[in-house]
C-alpha cells in the first residue's frame, strides 16, 4: 500500500500544492479546463468499449452501428454518450479558449500553453472529424467526402496528400481503415500526450492565471509551496480544487448521461457511393467552414482563411505585451480612425467581392464597434464605448473571429438546406 | 415538514399527469360524422358478398348494398356505416345514393381466412338494421390450392357454367360436393380429404367418379387444396354462407 | 410571524450547521463516495452485459455433410471445414470431433499409418477415436450423427455420444 | 414566499458547501445511471416476450410451448445472402403450429410456405429491416432504413425476385408479367427477368408502312386521340395529345405511308358480289354473320355483342367498330391473303371464294361502333403539320412498337426497370400529394404517368386496379436478387425457339398460321393442343378428316378450331407433312401387341371404363347415356388415335402432354391394354349431337 502523503507527492506535479482560495470558484475558470478534460475522459472509456464491436471494414462496419443500436446491451447508449460527449468536447475547448483568451491568460509566460492549447483544439477537431467517418453511413460517407476534397485544393501536392490520406482515389475502405487508426491510435495517443504537456506547463507557469498578475510583473519562477510565496491571500491544499472539479465533471456526465437517454446518436442509411443526399452536411463544428466554400474557392476557404486564422491565434500572445491597456497605436486620434476605417473597408470590400453576405454582418458589427471605439477617447473610466477603446488589437481580431465562427457555423447548422440554398428553420 | 412533502407530492403528480397526457395518443376520429338525411328499414346486398382475395389486397369488386324502406323501395340519402374487425373500408360511411345503393372498396388484413363485414344504417324509429357479408383472404398454401383448383377441380365442383367453361356438376351422379358446401365437407377430416383426393372415391367408399389425384399431384398440392377448401368452409359465417347458397 | 419562525429556524440550523460541520461533513463526504462506489458497481455490471454479446455470428451447430453414398466403406474422411472425421466402417457410419483433445489442433487421418495423428504435439489416436499414444489426455468425442428426412448425414457437433454407441446405417 | 424559503432550505441542505454538492452529485449520477442502465430492460422485445409468456401460459400445451420458448434476442443468420432478421425475437409464434388460431400480431403462426425460415429469413420476402428490434425501425421506412415492410398484397413480388415461371401459388404476379408482356412494355424499358434474359413482348402492334390502304386520316386521329374510344379491349395507350397534336400525327402517318402491293393485278370482283350489293339483302347480312360464327373469327377477336357485352378472343384486334374503320378494298384484300398487306401477321390465310369474303366484309363493314368520326373536321394536311407530326412520332417512340417508314426503332427509350423493384426512395421524384412509398410510386406511375408532370412521354394505359396491382407486383419482383445468386441455381427459362416447318407442308402451316394457335417444337401459341407429337398421336385419315372439317372435340370449349376451306390437295400436303415430322420416338407401334387388343380385353375395358374407373363423368363414349363434358368426346377415338398412344396416355397422361387435366389412373399395364382395347372398338362416324 503506498502511503497517501506519497500520492500527493505524485500529483504536485500536476496541480500546484495549494491553491488561493479565490481560483476555487466557479466564475474563477468555469472549470472549463477540467471539463474539457472530463468529456475526453468519458470520450476514452466509452472510445475503448466501442471498439470491441467494431470492425473497420465496409460492409460490416454499418452493420455494427446496427448491432450496437439492437442487440448490444447497452450499445445504443454508449454510443450515443461517445458522440455528444465528443460535440460537447469540440464546444468546450472552444469556449475554452475564448475564456482564456478573454482573461488574458495567453499572455506570457503561458504563451507556449496557448500553443499547446491550440494544438489540442486542432487535435480535437480531428478526433471528430476521423470519428465521424466509422459509422459509414450516408451522413459520414458525404461528409468526410467533401472534407477530404479541401486537401486536394493545396496547389502541387494537394492531390498527392489526398491519395495518402485515402489510400485511393476516393473515399473507401482503405480511408475507413486509415481512419480508424488515426482515430483509435495516433490523435488519442497526441492528445494525451499533449494534455500532460498543457498540465504540467500550467504549473510550470506558475498555477492557474490570477486577474491580479496583469498588474504585477510577470511571474518567470513557479510559486513555491510555501504561503509565504502566495502573498497574503489564505490558501488550500490542492485537492480542494480537485474535488471541485470531480464535482464539475460529475455534473456534466450526468447531464451527458441524460442527453444520451433521451436523443440517439443520427445514423443515416448505409454509405452509397452512387448517391449524394441533399444537402450533405458536415458535422456542426465544420458547417461553418463549409459556409465559407459556398463563398470562395476552395483554395481560400479550405487553406488560406483556416491557415490565416491559425497563424494570427498563434502569433497572438506575440503580438502584444502591452499590460497596460493602451496599444501603440491608439495614440493618434485620426491614424486610428484611418486604420480602423480601411481594415473594416478592406475587408468589406474583400467580401462583397466574392458576394460573401453573411460574413459580412459580424465584420460589420464588429467594425462598428472597433470604429465607435477608435473615434473616442482612450483615457476615460470603464464606461463602454472607453472600455473598448481601451483593447488591445488582438482582443478585436479574437473577437471578430468568434463573431465570425459563431455566425458561419449558426448559418450553416441551421439556415441551409437542399443545394446550399438559404432556408428558415421554423419554416421546415 | 408537511408543507415539504406536500410540495414535493403536488410536482410529483403535475409530472406524472403531464408525462400521461403526453403519452397518450390523442384519439380522434378523421371520419367526419355525416347525418343521415333518410332513413331506411332494411338493408339488402347487391353484389360484393363471398369474395375471395388475397392476404391484404383489397376485394375484387366493390361492396354494393341496397337500402330499403318498409315498402320494400330503393331509399335514397340513408346513411349506411360499415364495420369489421381488420378490414379497411373505403370509404368507411355514406350515404345512398338515387338508386338507394351505397358502394365502398374494402381491403383485408394480413391474416389469411374470413372476415366479417358488418353494414348497418339507422331505422326511422331508432334502431339499426344491419347485414352481415362475408370476405375469405386466401393465404400463399390457400392461393395453391385455388390455382389447383381451377386447373383440376372446378369442372365438375363448381356448379356454374360460365362462357369460358361449362360446368360438369349436373352431368354426374352422386353430384360433386361444391367446394363451398360447409355442411358436408366440414364433417369429413383433413385426413379423409386428403384420401380421397390422393387415392379417389372409392378410398372412401365413394362414387368412382372421383378420380385419383395421388399420381398427377404432389402431396402439397393436395394438402393446398384441403386448406383452400378450409378456408372457404370453415370460419364464423361459413354456416349461413351454406344456407345462402342453397338453392 | 411566520417568516419570523423560518428565520429562526434558519438560524438554528446554521448553529447546527457550524456545530457539527467538520461530521456533518464527513458524512457527506462518505455518502458521496458511496453513492460514486454504486455507480461505479452499477456500470461495472453493466459493462459486463454490454462485454457478453446478445447474439451470436457463429455457424449453426448441426451441419449436413451430404448423401452417404461420398464416402467410400472402411473411409476416414476429414471434414476440415467442419473439424470432424466420418468415419464408415462395413457396420456404418460416426462421426467424431478432429480437434485433438490435447491443445486443439486440427487433427488429420494418416492412411499410411492407420492413426490420427495430431501435428502439434505428436498425439495419435486410433480410427475409434481412442488414444494411441503422445499427451492427448482424452480419446476424441464421438459426435451425434442421424440421417435427415432428405437422405443427408447431420452431425451436431455441439452434442457428444459414447464412443462406440451405435452406427448410423445408409 | 413559504414555497421559496423551503426551496431555498432546500436548496442550501444539497447544495450548501462542497462535500454536499459532491454527495448530492455523486447520488445524481449514480440514480441516471441506474435510470439509463436499467432502461435496456424497458423496450420493445422485453415486453413482447413478457406477452408472449403470458399468452403460451393460457394454451392446454403450456408446458411444451413454453419449454421451446428462450428469451433473448433471437435471430436469423444467413451470411451467403448478408442476411440477419431478428424478427422472430417478437413473432415468437412463426413455427409453433398449435398457435394456428392466434390471429394477432406479432404471435400469429407463419402460413405454410414452400420455403423454410431458417434458410431464407425474413426480409427476403417481407422487406423491412430484419437488423431491427423494435416495432419502429422494424417496419417503418426510417431514416436510417427507408425501406419498409411490404404491403401484404404485393407479397408475391418477393417469389418474383428469384423465381421466372409462372408458379401456382403467385396468380397475381403471374398476371403483371403476362401484362408486361402483353401490353409491350419491355418495347420501351428494359425489363429483364431473373434468369438475366429479357421479357419478351407478346403484342402485336400493327405495321403502319401501308397504313393509308388500311384507314382514313380521321380514324387514325380519333384513334391516337383515344384508342379506348374506338375499342375498350384496346392494348395501344391513350398518349394524351390534343388534337393539333394528334391532327400532325394522323398527317404524318398518312403521308409515309406507301403501297403495299396487296392487291395482285386484275383482281377485280363481279359487281354482284360488291360488300354494297350483298349488304342490300338482308339474308347476306345473316349469312356474313353465320360465317363470321363458322369461321371461328371469336376464337381470336373480340366483338361487342348484342347484350353490349364484349365476347370473343384476344390474340387479333377487337372488331366492333371496324366498319368505321377500315376501308373496303383493303378489307377484302386482307380476307382475301392478310400476309399480302403485313407479311408478319397472326391472322390465318384463310381459303375464302370471292362470295364468301363479300359476304364477310358486309357483314364486318356492318360493324360501325358509334359515332366515333361524327364530329371529325380536319384542316387539309400541310407539311408542315406532316413535319410536326413526324417529330411528335420520334418524341413518343411509336416506332418502338410499329413499323414506320422513315422512323427508326428507339434505342434505350425509356427508363431501365431492371431494378426498379428496390429503387431507393431518395431517387425518386414523388408526384404531389401521394404516400412516399415505391409500391405507390410503381402504381401511380402506371394508373396515371403524368401526374408526375406534363412533359412526360409515358402514354396512359387503361388499367383496372387488378392489373396495376399486378403489373406493380411484377415490377416491384425487378429487384436483381436473382442475378447474384450463385449461377449454378440460375435455371434459365426455356429457349424461345423460333422452329419453322419446311418443305411444302411446311409453307402451308405457315401459310395458315397453324403456330399463332398451336405450339410446335416450342414454338407458337398455347391456345391449342401442342403438335410436336401430333404425327404419333392421331390416325391420318382421321387427321385429313378432321382438317376437312374441325368438328368439336370438346364440348366445353367455345375456341374451337377454324375450318379454313382447303382444297384435298393441301389437306394431303399438311398431312403428310404432320405424320411423318412430327413423330414421336416414345410411341413405338411395337411396344403394343396389337393381339391383345381382344374383344375380351374390350369387354374388361368397358367395364373399367364405365365402373372401376367412372370415366365416363369426364368422357363421353356413347352419346345416349354418357354426359361427361369436360375431357373429348371418345365416340369416334378408334378412329382418331393409334392404340399405342391411347395405351401411352392413359399410363402416364403427364408424361404425354404436360400440364394436362387428365389425372393419372395408375393403371396397370393389363388395365392400360383393356381399356385401349375398348377404346379403339368406338368408331362412330359421326360427332353425334354435339352436331
Amino acid at each position: 500500500m503506498i502511503p497517501l502523503s506519497r500520492w500527493q507527492e505524485e500529483f504536485k506535479e500536476i496541480f500546484s500544492a495549494r491553491v488561493r482560495e479565490r481560483q476555487l470558484g466557479f466564475r474563477h475558470t468555469w472549470y472549463l479546463g477540467s471539463l474539457t478534460l472530463g468529456a475526453f475522459t468519458i470520450q476514452l472509456i466509452t472510445g475503448i468499449l466501442l471498439m470491441l464491436y467494431y470492425h473497420p471494414s465496409v460492409p460490416q462496419a454499418y452493420a455494427d452501428m446496427k448491432d450496437l443500436q439492437f442487440v448490444v446491451s447497452s450499445g445504443m447508449l454508449l454510443r450515443s454518450l461517445h458522440r455528444w460527449s465528443a460535440h460537447a468536447m469540440v464546444f468546450l475547448v472552444f469556449v475554452h479558449m475564448a475564456k482564456v483568451f478573454y482573461r488574458g491568460a495567453y499572455r506570457p509566460p503561458r504563451e507556449f500553453n496557448w500553443m499547446f492549447g491550440l494544438g489540442l483544439l486542432q487535435l480535437t477537431l480531428l478526433l471528430s472529424y476521423t470519428g465521424y467517418l466509422l459509422p459509414w453511413d450516408q451522413l459520414s460517407y458525404w461528409g468526410t467526402t467533401v472534407g477530404s476534397n479541401i486537401l486536394s485544393s493545396i496547389p502541387f501536392i494537394g492531390d498527392k496528400l489526398r491519395f495518402i490520406l485515402l489510400g485511393g482515389h476516393s473515399v473507401n475502405a482503405n480511408f475507413l481503415l486509415r481512419f480508424y487508426v488515426l482515430h483509435t491510435v495516433i490523435l488519442p495517443v497526441a492528445v494525451i500526450g499533449l494534455v500532460a504537456v498543457h498540465i504540467w506547463r500550467l504549473h510550470r507557469d506558475g498555477g492557474m492565471y490570477s486577474a491580479r498578475e496583469a498588474h504585477e510583473p510577470a511571474a518567470t519562477t513557479p510559486p513555491s509551496d510555501s504561503p509565504a510565496a502566495q502573498g497574503n491571500e489564505r490558501t488550500l491544499p490542492y485537492w480542494e480544487l480537485l474535488f471541485r472539479e470531480v464535482i464539475a465533471i460529475q455534473v456534466l456526465a450526468v447531464i451527458l448521461v441524460w442527453i444520451a437517454l433521451h436523443w440517439h446518436a443520427p445514423l443515416g442509411q448505409l454509405a452509397d457511393p452512387t448517391h449524394t443526399p441533399n444537402p450533405s452536411k458536415a458535422p456542426w463544428y465544420f458547417t461553418g467552414l463549409q459556409e465559407l466554400f459556398h463563398y470562395f474557392p476552395p483554395f481560400v476557404a479550405g487553406i488560406i482563411l483556416p491557415g490565416l486564422i491559425m497563424t494570427a491565434l498563434v502569433a497572438v500572445p506575440f503580438f502584444n505585451v502591452n499590460i497596460k491597456g493602451e496599444s501603440l497605436w491608439a495614440r493618434n486620434k485620426l491614424r486610428r480612425l484611418l486604420a480602423a476605417g480601411v481594415v473594416v473597408l478592406a475587408l468589406t470590400g474583400f467580401l462583397v467581392f466574392f458576394h460573401a453576405w453573411v460574413p459580412l454582418v459580424p465584420v460589420w458589427i464588429v467594425g462598428g464597434f472597433l470604429v465607435l471605439s477608435a473615434a473616442s477617447s482612450s483615457r476615460q473610466s470603464r464606461t463602454s464605448p472607453s472600455w473598448l477603446g481601451s483593447r488591445p488589437l488582438s482582443f478585436w481580431i479574437m473577437t471578430w473571429f468568434l463573431a465570425e465562427a459563431i455566425t458561419l457555423t449558426a448559418v450553416g447548422t441551421l439556415f441551409r438546406g437542399p443545394g446550399w440554398s438559404w432556408v428558415w428553420p421554423w419554416r421546415s | 415538514m408537511t408543507k415539504l412533502i406536500s410540495c414535493c407530492l403536488f410536482s410529483l403528480v403535475l409530472v406524472v399527469s403531464l408525462l400521461l397526457l403526453g403519452g397518450c395518443p390523442q384519439r380522434i376520429s378523421k371520419d367526419k360524422a355525416i347525418a343521415p338525411k333518410a332513413y331506411g328499414t332494411e338493408l339488402v346486398e347487391v353484389s360484393g358478398g363471398n369474395q375471395v382475395t388475397g392476404i391484404g389486397s383489397d376485394l375484387p369488386e366493390p361492396v354494393v348494398l341496397q337500402v330499403k324502406d318498409k315498402d320494400g323501395n330503393p331509399m335514397a340519402g340513408a346513411l349506411v356505416a360499415f364495420h369489421g374487425e381488420r378490414l379497411r373500408f373505403k370509404p368507411g360511411s355514406a350515404l345512398s345514393d338515387s338508386g338507394g345503393q351505397v358502394t365502398t372498396f374494402v381491403q383485408v388484413a394480413f391474416a389469411s381466412g374470413d372476415y366479417q363485414i358488418v353494414a348497418e344504417t339507422p331505422k326511422p324509429g331508432g334502431g339499426r338494421a344491419i347485414i352481415k357479408l362475408r370476405e375469405i383472404a386466401l393465404g400463399s398454401e390457400q392461393t395453391v390450392g385455388q390455382g389447383v383448383h381451377e386447373t383440376y377441380c372446378i369442372q365438375c365442383h363448381d356448379r356454374q357454367s360460365i362462357p369460358e367453361r361449362v360446368s360438369n356438376f349436373d352431368n354426374l351422379s352422386p353430384a360433386p360436393h361444391e367446394f363451398t358446401d360447409a355442411a358436408a365437407l366440414n364433417p369429413i377430416s383433413d385426413a379423409d380429404l386428403i384420401n380421397i383426393i390422393t387415392y379417389g372415391g372409392p378410398a372412401l367408399k365413394e362414387s368412382p367418379e372421383m378420380p385419383a389425384y395421388g399420381a398427377t399431384l404432389k402431396p402439397d398440392e393436395i394438402k393446398a387444396v384441403v386448406a383452400y377448401i378450409r378456408a372457404l368452409t370453415r370460419g364464423a359465417a361459413a354456416a349461413q354462407l351454406s344456407s345462402r347458397r342453397a338453392p | 410571524m411566520q417568516k419570523e419562525n423560518t428565520e429562526k429556524e434558519n438560524n438554528r440550523d446554521d448553529q447546527e450547521n457550524r456545530s457539527h460541520d467538520i461530521t456533518r461533513r464527513q458524512f457527506f463526504l462518505k455518502a458521496g463516495a458511496t453513492s460514486l462506489a454504486t455507480a461505479g458497481g452499477c456500470a461495472g455490471v453493466f459493462g459486463l452485459r454490454y462485454l457478453s454479446p446478445s447474439v451470436l455470428y457463429e455457424p449453426s451447430p448441426v451441419v449436413s455433410v451430404g448423401k452417404p453414398d461420398r464416402y467410400p466403406v472402411d473411409s476416414v474422411t476429414l471434414e476440415s471445414q467442419l473439424g470432424i472425421f466420418v468415419v464408415r466402417l462395413s457396420e456404418g457410419f460416426y462421426a467424431m470431433s478432429a480437434i485433438c483433445s490435447h491443445l486443439g489442433c486440427l487433427s488429420a487421418w494418416k492412411p499410411d499409418a492407420g492413426v490420427i495423428a495430431c501435428p502439434c504435439h505428436g498425439s495419435a489416436f486410433h480410427r475409434d477415436g481412442a488414444i494411441v499414444n503422445g499427451p492427448a489426455p482424452r480419446p476424441l468425442p464421438w459426435l451425434k450423427m442421424w440421417m435427415s428426412d432428405e437422405g443427408n448425414l447431420m452431425i451436431d457437433r455441439a452434442t457428444t455420444v459414447a464412443a462406440q454407441s451405435g452406427y448410423v446405417r445408409a | 414566499m413559504n414555497l421559496l424559503n423551503h426551496l431555498r432550505r432546500l436548496g442550501s441542505f444539497f447544495l450548501g458547501d462542497p462535500a454536499r454538492r459532491f454527495a448530492s452529485a455523486s447520488a445524481v449520477l449514480t440514480l441516471s445511471l441506474a435510470i439509463v442502465l436499467s432502461s435496456e430492460f424497458v423496450n420493445d422485445w422485453h415486453s413482447y416476450q413478457r406477452q408472449f409468456l403470458k399468452l403460451v401460459r393460457t394454451r392446454p400445451d403450456a408446458a411444451a410451448l413454453e419449454r421451446r420458448f428462450e428469451r433473448g434476442i433471437h435471430q436469423i443468420w444467413i451470411p451467403e445472402q448478408g442476411i440477419v432478421d431478428r424478427c422472430t425475437t417478437c413473432h415468437l409464434g412463426l413455427k409453433e403450429v398449435a398457435l394456428a388460431d392466434v390471429r394477432e400480431q406479432p404471435f400469429r403462426p407463419h402460413p405454410t410456405i414452400p420455403h423454410s425460415l431458417t434458410e431464407f429469413g425474413c426480409v427476403t420476402c417481407h422487406r423491412g429491416q430484419g437488423a431491427a428490434t423494435t416495432v419502429e425501425e422494424a417496419h417503418a421506412s426510417t431514416k436510417a432504413w427507408e425501406q419498409p415492410l411490404l404491403p401484404a398484397k404485393y407479397l408475391e413480388s418477393s417469389c418474383g425476385q428469384c423465381h421466372l415461371g409462372p408458379l401456382e401459388g403467385t396468380p397475381k404476379l403471374n398476371l403483371g408479367r403476362r401484362l408486361l408482356a402483353r401490353y409491350g412494355c419491355a418495347r420501351c424499358h428494359s425489363i429483364p427477368q431473373p434468369d438475366g434474359t429479357a421479357v419478351v413482348p407478346a403484342d402485336d402492334p400493327p405495321p403502319l408502312r401501308h397504313i393509308a390502304e388500311k384507314t382514313s386520316r380521321e380514324w387514325l386521329f380519333a384513334w391516337v386521340k383515344n384508342p379506348q374510344a374506338y375499342a375498350a379491349t384496346s392494348t395501344m395507350p391513350n398518349l394524351q395529345l390534343n388534337d393539333q397534336q394528334a391532327s400532325d400525327v394522323a398527317s404524318f402517318l398518312m403521308a409515309q405511308s406507301t403501297p403495299s402491293g396487296s392487291a395482285p393485278a386484275g383482281d377485280a370482283l363481279e359487281p354482284t358480289l360488291l360488300p354494297v350489293t350483298i349488304d342490300a339483302s338482308s339474308s347476306g347480312k345473316e349469312e356474313g354473320a353465320s360465317l363470321y360464327g363458322s369461321s371461328f373469327c371469336a376464337t381470336c377477336h373480340a366483338a361487342q355483342n348484342a347484350a353490349g357485352n364484349v365476347v370473343g378472343g384476344d390474340l387479333g384486334p377487337e372488331l366492333t367498330g371496324i366498319g368505321g374503320k377500315v376501308d373496303a378494298e383493303w378489307l377484302r384484300l386482307w380476307l382475301k391473303n392478310p400476309q399480302a398487306y403485313d407479311p408478319r401477321t397472326r391472322m390465318p390465310h384463310y381459303r375464302f371464294d370471292d362470295r364468301q369474303i363479300a359476304l364477310l366484309s358486309s357483314y364486318l363493314l356492318s360493324k360501325k361502333g358509334e359515332g366515333l368520326l361524327a364530329n371529325v373536321h380536319l384542316p387539309t394536311a400541310d407539311a408542315a403539320s406532316v413535319a410536326r407530326g413526324k417529330n411528335l412520332v420520334v418524341e413518343y417512340g411509336c416506332a418502338a412498337c410499329h413499323q414506320i417508314n422513315g422512323v427508326n426503332a428507339p434505342q434505350t427509350f425509356a427508363p431501365d426497370l431492371s431494378r426498379i423493384g428496390s429503387k431507393a426512395l431518395a431517387q425518386i421524384v414523388f408526384a404531389p400529394q401521394m404516400e412516399k412509398t415505391l409500391p405507390d410510386y410503381i402504381s401511380q406511375k402506371i394508373r396515371d404517368p403524368r401526374s408526375f408532370g406534363h412533359g412526360l412521354k409515358m402514354p396512359k394505359y387503361n388499367f383496372t386496379n387488378t392489373q396495376i396491382e399486378a403489373l406493380t407486383t411484377a415490377l416491384l419482383a425487378q429487384t436483381g436478387r436473382a442475378w447474384n445468386e450463385p449461377k449454378n441455381l440460375v435455371r434459365l427459362a426455356p429457349r424461345r425457339s423460333d422452329y419453322h416447318p419446311g418443305g411444302e407442308g411446311g409453307r402451308l402451316i405457315e401459310d395458315l398460321r397453324c403456330q399463332s394457335c398451336h405450339a410446335i417444337n416450342g414454338s407458337g401459341g398455347g391456345m391449342a393442343p401442342d403438335l410436336t407429337t401430333e404425327g404419333s398421336a392421331v390416325q391420318r385419315a382421321w387427321l385429313e378428316e378432321f382438317m376437312r372439317n374441325p368438328g368439336t372435340l370438346r364440348p366445353a370449349l367455345i375456341r374451337r378450331m377454324p375450318k379454313f376451306n382447303l382444297t384435298p390437295g393441301e389437306i394431303k400436303t399438311v398431312a403428310d407433312y404432320m405424320i411423318s415430322a412430327y413423330q414421336s420416338p416414345g410411341f413405338d407401334p411395337h411396344t403394343l401387341d396389337p393381339h391383345a387388343l381382344t374383344g375380351d380385353a374390350a369387354v374388361r375395358g368397358k367395364d373399367l371404363f364405365y365402373l372401376k374407373y367412372a370415366c365416363q363423368s369426364c368422357h363421353i363414349a356413347d352419346y345416349n347415356k354418357d354426359k361427361g363434358y369436360v375431357g373429348p368426346s371418345l365416340t369416334a377415338v378408334g378412329h382418331r388415335r393409334p392404340a399405342v398412344w391411347i395405351y401411352n396416355w392413359l399410363k402416364n397422361p403427364q408424361a404425354v402432354r404436360p400440364g394436362t387435366m387428365m389425372p393419372n389412373m395408375r393403371l396397370s399395364d393389363n388395365e392400360a391394354r383393356d381399356l385401349t382395347a375398348f377404346l379403339m372398338t368406338l368408331t362412330a362416324r359421326e360427332n353425334g349431337a354435339a352436331q
